[in-house]
């Protein structure tokens, strides 16, 4: 597995010697506590995380990514190039959806058509997959996919949310609506009840292709937005895993001797982003400057606890196109002083911060960034604002001050949906940002399918962009689970998705 | 016959200050317990640099969740209330925090009263379509989600604590106008009212002079309750993420951000919830004791 | 009284209309749900600008208003953005929830604030009003979450009485209710005290006393009754704006009620439940506020016109 | 000879404020014969509804009992417990309040309220209630009794509730009626109609009245002995007759001159200067002093109440034996 | 007797409020007539007295001659001009002539103005703007009424009852009006007060010759004070008549039974009483014919159908009842 990075601050932890397993007794059952309730289970009509982490237990793509985020045959068994833009995949046989209903080539191209087509343009998974010009049976267990153009990152992305097979028979049959509560897939459990924005109920699949698996009988996922009242579900055992534990509640569950910590390295990286169409952040200099000013490993280990990874480049350690020759801006507010001087930024000056209101975690960083910058002489106004209006509106509207959060995935595990998306011109969360030599490598990437060559092209961005400076990258995010001490077998997912087939129960 | 005068003697003597001070904490000691506690509160916002030494937004991240020293077995700490989460002094911080609760609270009433009391004048003492007008306006305020009106002000306007001070006001004028309305028509009814008129007065002075000082009472005491409606408010808001710059320091502020501390670093809760508390109570019953005395059914 | 519903319906729609006006044109200002739809995916310009035509959001504004004023009479919102169900299937699954919570409060305000309420004014002056009153005092003393979440640290975790949070079952609905009720009860207690003062002055109790019968036969009977009809109209308005959602609780103790189907709807610019959740709201809002003028008219024998004014 | 039913003991009724007691009713005595009705006149202020509150034990909050005693018969109230004072009310002395239009309570039906004195009372059902408050209301003279027992108070006029005051207040037929002040609210005509009603009732029933008015007109109709109150003390205690014929203390005589006479033609009205003093600021010795046209020396003292013919009594120092050595000199 | 001037003059004046019916109070379904059609005249430095049972719509009448409400219908001309239809603020000035005192002391003042300020407002009102000579006027008043400098500061409720109308007096006084409305001054005052203040009032009438109409319920007050009586019943004038007479030979029913049911001033003097039977009929639904005849001890057939008009018996005295109606009478 990747590394995840914690280490703890309060080594030793006293665990209470007379606390009793309060959630022992539930049996070959467990229970998840989820932050929230993505509302739809139609894959077309999502793009949330908290989507994955149930969904990934119900739906199966053609291609899956295992827990260590490697690619792995799904419901196909292979698959080859024909041409540049021709895909031969081979289907798993012997393979139904929870309705019963078989799974074949029809069941393929019907998803692919109802992604493509009315239905999926509905929703944001469509633009994902617009490489795709269509998908053709071949026999029952054969079908092509031909492709308008060449798409370097098209297998990673059918393993994306939006690719999951649906059983054609039940979709035409009930109408996409009850599609949404009721989703069928070939997954190892099946949706047996759902209760908005309070609970998901998983069963066994009984026919699961994989042999032996699931383990457990049931599964069920409890809607609780509130991290505190997470915890406390999860003390009183009413929830074995907990999502999203915040770094402040790391010591309580450390200290509580039925319950263990899990710590795992995501795609997802944190930046402070500059709006470079802003004076004095035009300036490379000053950016750079920026960047020197803030010690982020002070940051990571005290705030974050030690659970986050520096970065050098905005995308994460797990992406396609991390360059791990380049370190980290190191902290040296004198070099940074001197930059601003010859800058010519006067002693003073104000900038302001945009971040959203609602991330308690990232308020502190942002407080730390801002007394940073005050031993260099910039002062940071902080704007705490809706999360949504600021990446819906100000971000794309160049309205979010000089600097603001920006927090990225990249969900193709490729540095491509990440570099395209914010450094290319005119895209919706790249307001200012512009470099000839940029936009050349950022085409050039997309031209060709073979990775090497990527890799090489990545390689250079990521130099230019390091030096450019476009952002504070101030580092990759590491999720916590805390577990329930009777769960095995249990391994925190990179990306939300939370795989449950092999965990087994004390 | 001799004319006698035949002097008025007072039975009771004059009382000193302190005799009446000590009366009326014997007499309303709830009263006085608020009048205190909003004493502490308006001098903290008042004279916080002299009161601390520490500054509120100095941070250390060394020192960071460093307990109260008196609470701390290894005796490190230096604070007298603790550290939060950025290391920085939490006695300080409350004692800082004090301006803005106060500020909010202070120039949020201070526009909802303005505005509640204006349209609850005009509503009640002209009436007819002019009330159902304001009435419906009324309506309409409280009808709309108070969090969306939020937003939609601060992605108008942006944020800050003005913002939220506006927000505020705008949104509880509802209060003041329909006490006030209620009042007026009742006063307007009054004798006194009709004596206004009777002696030439216009509307404008009849309102200014007999309606207005009339409602004062009634205004002062919602004015009160409200102040401490609001400090929880900006809280409430910091929660849904819509509060305050972060850095300065705030005690909505200080609570909503260390929420998921509660269990493991106590006191970046305890303490802001606890100035919190007080204050609130403060004006709640400073409020109470002016309903009371205001109350002309109290009156002997 | 035709007249009278005629004219209130009359106000009804105009404040239902006025509001629809402005929730459509505010959250259209406020940021754009495609761009939150996509904001983990790969929005290119051209995506986006296909999902807004299938939403129907590329529609002239005018053009989408009407859909939303001919929804609004036929009580059909349309479909969540979000999860492609249709709004009021929505509102509906969380009427049951929302009901029991605000209903759970009312209890709990009634149960502390009457005794509260009665007591202080009754023994006005000592200490027993005044530890009455701060303990009234004390719900409204904290801001709702941090209450929440101390009562789920000292019923749920330690004491391990009551669960947390969720939705199941009577106990699951007593930390919820105990919050949102101490909030209330600090407001109601006080009202109680207030209207019961009033009355205790009045004659009447003087009547009551001169017929021998005993007094707190007296101070229930006479004067509670008659301070009822004030609490009971507020109680009505405020039933009428609990069921408006208390977002901050709701999230605490993971209630799926309608405050947080709204609030997370306006998180995601979800423009249909938004619309159709406040639009709903506010036609709630303004029967319960017709509910409770007729029977404050009819709960009180003395019709009197003009009266009321009084909230 | 006269049978005395109730006799009031130097009864003193005031507040405490800070340890300081201010008397509002100053040690007042008089008797109630069985029978007679009993007149206190007195401004507005000088403690008459004090004293018939006290009578029933129902002083308001604030206002307590200082010292003295009333006996009735061989009760001693001075030491009454809350539940013996609930047996008394209502059953033995019952009051009607000055104010017709808030002394009923506004949410219960006129026949709920009669009926709930009855039950308190008598040992008797629901329905023997009813009947027999359907008979009170038929007394008072009410038209249509039995619809205007489900009717609520307001649907009554000033007089109607009046009358069901005085239905509740005989209910029990108790031997002591306190009137505070019964026709003040209502119009002449009505209050005609009331006094009227009260004189029949008392005939009928035998009770004793305390008529408690600042009327005088309403005492020369109605009473048979008068007690005349200023500033929380009796002043004067006579016949009816001997009071509006030979009228002693300066008070009376200034309060029945300052009446306009419907019989003669006056070009002004005699009236006496001032206004009554507040508790909190008695004057030292006679307390009408600054406002008399007869003070003399003496007058600083305060003046005992003295008795004169008829048993009649007066608290001046006019008519005190050593009067005349004083103002010899 | 000197003919005097006329001052005002009121004719058939009616003032009807509309009733909110309905169990919620806002269909107005029936008028409450307050004032049914009154005609009557005022001469300069006589003074009126308007007596009849509370709710017979005394209050509503002074207030609709001073146009505080506007009048449902009728004329009131004042110095022999129609006052009735000129506009508002031209009425808001003429105030100044016509003044009036309020029935309660307590209520008419505003509880949180100081005295002075109540005196001078009028003042302010009516444009003097030298501050001087305000302060000149106030305390001349305060003078005339015999209020103290001293007790200018105060607020209303440090004063008695008693006091408390002076200034209300003072405060009517101020613009010198020619026509005060007294509206049952000392009602709600007591009895050695009531001398006081009843004094004070005529004096003042002589003094600058004041015209005064004199509203009250006490028989006894209105004999006192007032030359000519107007008794009202239920919205109407029943009997219009000079003082003595009326006294001396009250001819309508109702006049006659208000003064039996007069307390007799002496126990031994007791008098035989008209009692009346029934309460008064509420203003909204007035008995057919004549308004008084279900409590009238002489009703006639006619009186229950047919509405009798105001009728001169002779100078100074006009009745309004069947029972006077004679051939020869000419109606007013
Ligand atoms: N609750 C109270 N607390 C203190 N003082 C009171 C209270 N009630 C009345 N008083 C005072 O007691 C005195 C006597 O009042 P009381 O009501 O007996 O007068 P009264 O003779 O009945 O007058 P009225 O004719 O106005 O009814 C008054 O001066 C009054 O101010
Ligand atoms: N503003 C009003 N709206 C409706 N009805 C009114 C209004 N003012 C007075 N009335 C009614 O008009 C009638 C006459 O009232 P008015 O006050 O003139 O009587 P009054 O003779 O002055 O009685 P009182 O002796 O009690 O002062 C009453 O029935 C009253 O209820
Ligand atoms: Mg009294
Ligand atoms: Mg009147
Ligand atoms: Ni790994």
């Amino acid at each position: 597995a990747c590394s995840g990075g914690g280490n703890d601050k309060t080594e030793g932890t006293k665990k209470e010697a007379n606390g009793k397993n309060p959630a022992a007794d539930r049996g070959n059952e467990i229970v998840v506590g989820i932050n929230s309730d993505p509302q739809s289970w139609d894959p077309i009509d999502t793009f949330l995380l908290d989507w994955s982490t149930v969904a990934i237990s119900v739906f199966e793509g053609l291609v899956e990514r295992d827990l260590d985020l490697e690619l792995q045959p799904g419901l196909a068994e292979s698959w080859e190039y024909l041409d540049d833009s021709t895909l031969e995949f081979k289907l798993r046989q012997g393979v139904v959806f929870h309705n019963g209903e078989p799974f074949n080539a029809e069941a393929v191209k019907f998803t692919f058509d109802r992604l493509l087509g009315e239905e999926g343009q509905k929703g944001p998974q469509y633009s994902n997959y617009t490489s795709i010009d269509s998908v053709e049976v071949k026999d029952e267990y054969t079908i092509t996919m031909k492709l308008n153009s060449p798409d370097p990152v098209l297998l990673t992305k059918l393993a994306g949310y939006g690719a999951v097979i649906v059983p054609p028979g039940y979709v035409t049959e009930v109408s996409d609506e009850e599609f949404n509560d009721k989703p069928v897939g070939t997954g190892p459990f099946k949706m047996t009840g759902y209760k908005r924005d309070q609970e998901v109920v998983l069963e066994k699949n009984e026919d699961y292709w994989k042999e032996g698996l699931p383990k457990l009988d049931k599964v069920t996922f409890k809607i609780i937005p509130e991290a505190s009242t997470r915890l406390a579900e999860l003390q009183t055992g009413k929830i074995d895993i907990m999502k999203r534990v915040e770094v402040a509640q790391t010591k309580t569950v450390k200290d509580t001797n039925f319950l263990k910590l899990e710590e795992v390295g995501t795609p997802t990286v944190f930046s402070l982003r500059f709006d470079t169409a802003n004076a004095p952040l035009d300036k490379k200099e000053v950016r750079q400057a920026i960047n020197y000013a803030i010690n982020k490993d002070e940051i990571i280990e005290e705030i974050l606890g030690g659970y986050g990874i520096p970065i050098s480049t905005y995308q994460s350690e797990l992406s396609f196109g991390n360059n791990p020759d380049l370190k980290p801006y190191a902290y040296d507010p004198e070099k940074a002083k001197e930059m601003l001087k010859a800058a010519g930024v006067a002693e003073g000056t104000e900038l302001d911060v945009f971040i959203p209101g609602n991330d308690g975690n990232f308020k502190e960083i942002t407080q730390a960034v801002a007394f940073y910058l005050e031993e260099v002489g910039l002062k940071m106004n902080i704007n705490s604002v809706d999360n949504t209006t600021l990446i819906s509106d100000l971000i794309p509207n160049g309205k979010a001050g000089h600097m603001y959060r920006q927090g990225w995935g990249g969900w193709t595990l490729d540095f491509d949906n990440t570099a395209y998306l914010m450094y290319h011109e005119g895209e919706q969360w790249n307001p200012s940002f512009k470099d000839e030599k940029v936009e050349e490598l950022l085409a050039a990437q997309r031209t060709t399918v073979d990775q090497d060559e990527r890799h090489k092209i990545f390689m250079e961005l990521t130099t230019l962009l390091y030096d450019l400076a476009p952002e504070v990258n101030l580092y990759q995010a590491v999720d916590l689970y805390a577990v329930n001490e009777r769960l095995e077998n249990f391994q925190p997912p990179h990306e939300d998705r939370m795989r449950l087939e092999e965990v087994t129960v004390k | 016959m001799t004319k006698l005068q035949i002097e008025e003697v007072e039975t009771r003597p004059e009382k000193t200050i302190l005799q009446r001070f000590f009366r009326f904490v014997k007499k309303n000691p709830a009263g006085f317990v608020g009048m205190i506690l909003v004493f502490l509160a308006v001098g903290s916002a008042l004279f916080a640099p002299w009161i601390v030494s520490f500054d509120p937004s100095k941070a250390s991240l060394t020192s960071r969740l460093d307990p109260p020293f008196w609470a701390d077995p290894s005796g490190e700490s230096t604070f007298f209330l603790g550290a939060d989460q950025l290391g920085r002094d939490l006695f300080s911080r409350i004692i800082y925090g004090a301006r803005i609760s106060l500020m909010v609270g202070f120039f949020g009433v201070l526009i909802s009263l303005v505005i509640g009391t204006i349209m609850g004048l005009i509503s009640g003492f002209f009436g007819k379509w002019l009330d159902d007008l304001i009435m419906r306006v009324a309506d309409i305020q409280l009808a709309f989600p108070f969090i969306l009106f939020a937003i939609v002000i601060m992605s108008v306007l942006g944020t800050g604590v003005w913002k939220i001070i506006i927000i505020l006001g705008i949104t509880y004028w509802v209060g003041f106008a329909r006490l006030i309305r209620g009042q007026v028509i009742s006063l307007k009814e009054q004798e006194f009212v009709h004596a206004a008129k009777a002696i030439g007065g216009t509307n404008f002075t009849i309102i200014r002079k007999h309606i207005l000082p009339n409602v004062m009472s009634s205004i002062l005491v919602l004015g009160t309750m409200y102040i401490a409606e609001f400090i929880l408010l900006e809280a409430s808001l910091t929660f849904l993420g819509l509060g305050v710059d972060p850095t300065i320091p705030s005690w909505g502020g200080m609570l909503a951000d260390s929420r998921n501390y509660i269990t493991s670093a106590w006191w970046t809760s305890v303490f802001p919830g606890i100035a919190i508390m007080l204050t609130v109570l403060g004006f709640n019953l400073l409020g109470d004791w002016l309903r009371d005395k205001y109350d002309p059914n109290m009156k002997m | 009284m035709i007249a009278y519903l005629t004219r209130r319906l009359f106000h009804t729609v105009l404040v239902v209309l006025a509001i629809s006006v402005i929730i459509f044109f505010s959250i259209r200002l406020t940021g754009d749900p495609v761009s939150v739809m996509f904001s983990a995916g790969e929005p290119s310009k051209e995506a986006i600008a296909e999902v807004r035509t299938a939403l129907g959001l590329d529609k002239p504004l005018y053009v989408q208003y009407g859909i939303f004023l001919k929804g609004i009479v036929t009580l059909d919102f349309g479909e969540s953005f979000r999860s492609g169900t249709p709004v009021i299937g929505l509102i509906f699954e969380r009427l049951g929830a929302t009901l029991v919570l605000a209903l759970g409060g009312i209890i709990v305000a009634v149960l502390i604030a009457f005794p509260v309420g009665i007591i202080s004014a009754v023994k006005r002056g000592t200490p027993v009003d005044f530890f009455g009153r701060i303990f009234s005092l004390i719900g409204i003393s904290f801001p709702n979450f941090w209450l929440g979440i101390m009562l789920i640290l000292i019923f749920a975790v330690n004491l391990k009485w009551l669960p947390s949070s969720g939705f199941d079952g009577l106990s699951s609905l007593i930390l919820p209710s105990i919050t949102l009720g101490m909030i209330l009860s600090g407001i109601l207690a006080r009202l109680i005290r207030s209207s019961m003062l009033e009355v205790m002055n009045q004659q009447y109790m003087s009547t009551a006393r001169s017929k021998g019968i005993s007094e707190w036969s007296v101070i229930i009977k006479h004067g509670f009754r008659n301070a009822l009809l004030p609490t009971i109209t507020f109680l009505g308005l405020q039933f009428g704006s609990l069921l408006g959602g208390t977002v901050i609780v709701e999230q605490v103790f993971s209630w799926p009620g309608i405050g947080r189907l709204i609030i997370d709807a306006i998180n995601q610019r979800d423009y249909p439940v938004i619309q159709g959740g406040v639009i709903f709201l506010a036609i709630i809002m303004v029967v319960v506020n017709l509910i409770v003028d007729l029977s404050y008219t009819l709960i009180d024998p003395r019709i009197k016109a003009g009266r009321g004014g009084k909230s | 000879m006269v049978r005395t039913l109730m006799e009031v003991d130097k009864l003193q009724v005031g507040i405490q404020d800070d340890g300081i007691k201010t008397a509002i009713v100053n040690g007042i005595s008089f008797q109630l014969n069985e029978g007679e009705t009993l007149g206190i006149v007195g401004e507005s202020g000088c403690g008459k509804s004090m004293t018939a509150l006290s009578l029933m034990g129902l002083l308001p909050p604030g206002v307590e009992w200082q010292s003295g005693d009333i006996h009735l018969n061989d009760l001693h109230f001075k030491d009454f417990s809350k539940k013996d004072w609930r047996k008394v009310r209502g059953k033995k002395v019952s009051m009607i309040f000055q104010e017709p239009m808030s002394s009923l309570n506004p949410v219960y039906t006129v026949g709920k309220q009669i009926i709930e004195m009855i039950l308190n009372h008598e040992n008797i059902d629901k329905k023997q209630a009813r009947a027999r408050a359907l008979e009170m209301l038929q007394l008072v003279g009410i038209p249509r009794p039995e619809q205007v027992l489900d009717e609520y108070p307001h649907q009554l006029s000033g007089g109607m509730r009046q009358r069901v005051m005085i239905a509740i207040a005989m209910s029990c037929n108790p031997e002591i009626l306190i009137a505070d002040e019964p026709t003040t609210a209502l119009d002449v005509t009505i209050q005609a109609q009331i006094l009227e009603l009260m004189k029949k009732l008392q005939q009928q029933l035998n009770m004793s009245i305390v008529l408690i008015t600042h009327d005088l007109g309403v005492v020369a109709e109605m009473c048979d002995r008068v007690i005349v109150m200023y500033a929380g003390e009796i002043i004067e205690e006579a016949k009816i007759v001997d009071l509006f014929d030979q009228p002693k203390h300066p008070y009376t005589k200034g309060l029945l001159a300052s009446l306009p006479d419907i019989n003669e033609q006056q070009e002004y009205l005699s009236s006496i200067p001032g206004m009554v003093p507040a508790p909190g600021s008695m004057p030292s010795g006679c307390r009408f002093a600054p406002r008399c046209s007869m003070v003399h020396e003496r007058c600083t003292q305060s003046p005992p109440l003295i008795e004169t013919e008829n048993k009649n009594k007066v608290r001046c120092w006019l008519y005190d034996e050593a009067k005349l050595e004083v103002m010899t000199k | 007797m000197i003919e005097r001037e006329e001052l005002l003059r009121v004719e058939n004046l009616k003032k009807y409020f509309p009733i909110k019916g309905g169990v919620f109070g806002n269909t107005t379904t029936q008028h409450v007539k307050a004032v049914d059609g009154i005609t009557f005249n005022v001469k300069k430095g006589e003074t009126f007295g308007i007596v009849g049972e509370s709710g017979c719509g005394k209050s509503t009448a002074g207030r609709t001659i001073m146009r505080m409400m506007e009048p449902t219908e009728g004329k009131i001309f004042f110095q022999g001009q129609d006052i009735t239809n000129i506009n508002k603020d031209e009425m808001r000035k003429l105030r100044k002539d016509i003044q009036i005192v309020f029935q309660d002391p307590y209520a008419s003042l505003n509880p949180r103005m100081r005295v002075y300020k109540i005196i001078e407002e009028p003042l302010i009102n009516f444009g003097i703007t030298d501050k001087a000579e305000r302060h000149r006027r106030v305390l001349e008043v305060a003078d005339q009424v015999g209020l103290s400098q001293a007790q200018l500061k105060r607020l209303p409720h440090e004063f008695s009852g008693g006091q408390r109308q002076r200034i209300g007096i003072a405060r009517a006084l101020i613009s010198k009006p020619k026509l005060i409305i007294a509206d049952e001054p000392v009602s709600a005052l007591d009895v050695s007060i009531q001398s006081q203040v009843l004094n004070l009032m005529k004096d003042l009438q002589k003094e600058f010759g004041l015209t005064y109409i004199f509203i009250s319920h006490d028989l006894s007050v209105i004999k006192h004070f007032c030359d000519r009586i107007g008794v009202m019943y239920l919205g109407k004038m029943v009997e219009v008549s000079e003082k003595n007479k009326l006294y001396d030979d009250p001819l309508h029913p109702y006049s006659k039974a208000l003064l039996s049911a007069l307390p007799s001033p002496h126990p031994l003097q007791k008098k035989e009483r008209i009692i009346l039977r029934g309460d008064v009929p509420s203003p909204a639904s007035p008995p057919n014919g004549c308004t008084f005849h279900p409590r009238c001890f002489s009703c006639m057939e006619v009186c229950k159908a047919v509405k009798p008009e105001l009728q001169l018996m002779d100078e100074n005295h006009s009745v309004s009842c069947h029972l006077y109606k004679t051939a020869e009478v000419e109606y007013v």
